[in-house]
């Protein structure tokens, strides 16, 4: 499938999607392809938004963000995502955000088919008032811990190293929570840097059958400026040079015209 | 090689002093890594530990295992990391495990002896904002958020915080608790039911702190060389106390500045992402 | 360390101890040390105990099984677990069951440090009221799920490919639940095939670092008549013999006076 | 190649009637491969159950997804695995995870079509026993136990179930309730909250069994070739009713009866861990 055709037919005006990737195989090209196709009143998802997120947010795109850290990493702040919050620019963005561990977790429930999952975390935290988890007691020794709502993307976006004719996806390096987040989702999109008659078994790598996935697209360099192990390296110019565009909306403003 | 230890460790890897002209940034980073000595594993969070980590690795700590929220265990990076999830970390490491079982598997339980953080503010109790400057629904500032390390600052046996110190970010009460140091003072750790013992050191460009055994308190426990008394009050958002037996810094030595400087010159100066 | 030694410094009589391995790196020999050594009131604990947990029990070495499946995988009965709990030959053997969902969550809460875990099971059955599970209400949309309790055995015990001169462990092929029967345990002894100088990565390996596992001991062969992928095949005639060994229980005292 | 289907599948894959003898195992097994005819994942329990998915890969189902509890995705085996940890499965498999993976990511949100079970004893409502027969501390027979039947029965969105029928294991009550089929009839899976459909087909040595939709009781749909409807009631311990639209099941093609012979001449028999 080619990618602007599985994007419009999965990622529709009011969802609610994670592109996710952790600093590693970050699904960019889906993204600018969300950008270009319009889309509205999403509901933005992931666990380290950055670039790409920047542009989605800059652009529009995003109602509402859950996530657990954001930034440039490397470099500093994600200068569109600081207008959106501190200044409603070019819209108010709505924040729902939890520590990495409650992210990961709730990413764990969702591929699990459970409701909620437990951890130990949050406790004394200004974050447990501020967002959606709920103490929780152990039945058993009486401990309270701390339960997180399970997340269930209407489609999750992940970018791969490879994929086989029979849409069979294969993924390696750091794998982050790509797995849980497709697993977890009711639509899936992966972008892959090739297509290959046959996926020889890598050490580390992750391999998710055709049978849950919904699409795949052949995009190479579809993660860059971040990296794909075994493919390319991550682009760190590209960074520091986003910091500059994202700094001024003219500058952002005029990246996006030529989008 | 080195046995474990319980107080910080402060004096040099090797060799005579230094001669050349030494930053602030290279002091904190140099004070940062000889911390880790007799340490088995630390967590690295996001930004300057992660330089001060890889320095350990090259200086008193060369079997120290760098934990890394991406997932990987182990790593020998021969560069500073482009970020935490850089490819060199899963390349060189002993494993790599999937994000949620790292927090789950790895951090959770208190394997980890350090947890090592970068902060954008700190308070007089080792509290740690990283998420917001301002109220929350209305920010001056806009910070990057938890990551990972409320969970390390709650779960790692010890917690080892890295930041420059000034008024602004040496705050009597940080803004919006991100991460847990000792929360109101004595017994909060254990009234929240927090299992690590919380930061026992707080590394500066212009010195060390560490908690007060009694009031939990930051107070200053080393000074850099260079740095007075008044200069790191002045940094300091609150009435900052002095411990007793307040020692000096030995400068970097010759072996651990040429480290450094070999390993900032491949790669980028050190990450902020902790900061603005 | 030599085998012997590392049983004798980790197994004590009383403690709670899990050899585990799914069908594949089963630790026979460390479970023929244990017999060897005399151990006593041990509380014996695995998902899918077989022949070595039958020789266990008709050694008298167990107090309680905590289990899911026990059986001669492919063959059909363990006749040593049968006569002890349908005769109590040689000693009454206390139960503790689960599915394996439950099992496997049991570990993962212990792996974890949490002293529970949350799964969608045990509903209906009959399980429910034979063992320890409570129900856990989800705090977020109020279902109500079944809470098992965390496994942290005092010793666990498994059998791997390889490991390094520094201790760092590697397996491969089916992995089943050993890394989480490893992190849940507060002790460990691993058994290897061999101690090389680097763990070259392989496809699908789980690798455990030196600084999670007690003992390390060097014992080729260490899993037959199970098999060890990449070195030797199950040997399934001695799956096949046990059946009559096991039967009978002069035929038993014979094989464990050889032993 | 084949689209989904929502009846049972009965025919025979391709090609003329055998004219060879055909024992009652080899009818069960061929008619519980045809089963799986349509489907895309079957998750394969212990013992009869992997020889009948292995022999639907091999005749009507090439592109059938085996799911072992083992951990094993898309496993391939050329010959029967000698057990569900066989390492032939992880070595043809698409990926292998582990254990908990496989009950929590796999098993447990329903991604799986066909849940193939054995059993020990069945009862009218189609719940299994694989547990113990006689009182629970006092058994008469300790049976292996429950294995991952339990939540295969809850979360699967169908469940098959295969074993030999007589009085002995088709029970009007099961001893001990291993893994839930129908409760105590209509509503009991809702009740429970138990996802999937539950076990729509009970295929036998003498036949195949389906729930009444209306009573959720086991009710004799199809008959292999050469049984009779007295010899079907006869190995029940309840009484067995008849679907008004009873069938004779085909009996197995020259293709079938080669493939399936092919496959256990090239491993055991036929595991019967499920049964004592």
């Amino acid at each position: 499938m080619a990618l602007p055709e599985a994007v419009a037919a999965l990622v529709r005006d009011g969802d609610t999607v994670a592109l996710e990737g952790f600093t590693h195989l970050i699904p960019v090209a889906a993204g600018h392809e969300i950008i270009r196709q319009g889309r509205r009143d999403l509901t933005l998802v992931r666990m380290t938004p950055d670039l790409v997120y920047d542009q989605l947010i800059g652009a529009g795109c995003a109602r509402k963000l859950v996530f657990s850290w954001g930034g440039n990493p490397g470099v500093g702040s994600l200068h569109r995502f600081r207008d959106a919050v501190e200044r409603q620019w070019p819209l108010p963005l709505e924040l729902e955000e939890h520590s990495h561990a409650g992210m990961a977790n709730r990413y764990v429930a969702g591929a699990s088919g459970l409701p909620f999952a437990v951890l130990r975390g949050y406790h004394g935290t200004d974050l447990s008032s501020h967002t959606v988890v709920r103490p929780i007691e152990c039945p058993f020794t009486g401990e309270v811990l701390t339960a997180v709502p399970a997340l269930n993307p209407d489609v999750t976006v992940i970018h791969a190293q490879r994929a086989d004719r029979r849409g069979n996806v294969q993924l390696w390096g750091i794998t982050g929570v790509q797995k849980e987040a497709v697993l977890a989702a009711r639509r899936s999109l992966v972008t892959v840097e090739e297509v290959v008659d046959t996926l020889d078994p890598r050490p580390g790598a992750v391999v998710l059958p055709s049978w849950v996935v919904t699409a795949v697209a052949a995009v190479p360099g579809g993660a860059r400026p971040s990296y794909a192990q075994g493919y390319y390296d991550r682009d760190n110019d590209a960074y520091r040079a986003w910091d500059a565009v994202s700094r001024d909306r003219a500058a952002f403003t005029a990246w996006l015209e030529a989008l | 090689m080195t046995g474990p230890v319980t107080g910080p460790v402060t004096g040099p890897v090797t060799g005579p002093v230094t001669s050349s002209p030494v930053s602030p940034d290279e002091m904190m980073t140099v004070a940062a890594a000889r911390a880790l000595r007799g340490r088995t594993a630390c967590f690295v969070g996001i930004g300057l530990p992660s330089v001060a980590a890889n320095l350990a690795r090259r200086t008193g700590s060369p079997d120290l295992v760098l934990v890394y929220e991406s997932g990987t265990i182990g790593a020998r990076p021969t560069r500073p990391p482009l970020s935490i999830g850089d490819g060199e970390l899963a390349e060189t490491a002993d494993a790599v495990v999937s994000v949620p079982e790292m927090f789950n598997y790895w951090l959770q339980p208190g394997r980890i002896d350090v947890g090592f953080l970068g902060a954008a503010q700190i308070d007089e109790h080792a509290n740690i904002n990283t998420t917001v400057i301002g109220p929350y629904d209305t920010p001056s500032v806009r910070l990057p958020g938890a990551g990972g390390a409320p969970e390390i600052a709650a779960s790692c046996r010890e917690v080892y915080v890295v930041l420059r110190q000034t008024s602004r970010t040496f705050v009597p009460r940080v803004a919006f608790r991100t991460s847990v140091g000792y929360g109101d003072g004595p017994g909060s750790r254990a009234a929240l039911g927090l299992p690590g013992r919380g930061p026992v050191l707080v590394i500066t460009d212009l010195g060390i702190l560490a908690p007060d055994p009694a009031t939990c308190a930051l107070r200053l426990t080393h000074l850099h060389p260079g740095v007075t008394v008044e200069q790191a009050r002045a940094a300091t958002g609150w009435d900052l106390a002095v411990a007793p037996d307040l020692a000096d810094t030995p400068p970097p030595s010759a072996v651990e500045l040429a480290a450094l400087r070999a390993l900032t010159a491949r790669g980028p100066a050190g990450p902020h992402e902790g900061n603005t």
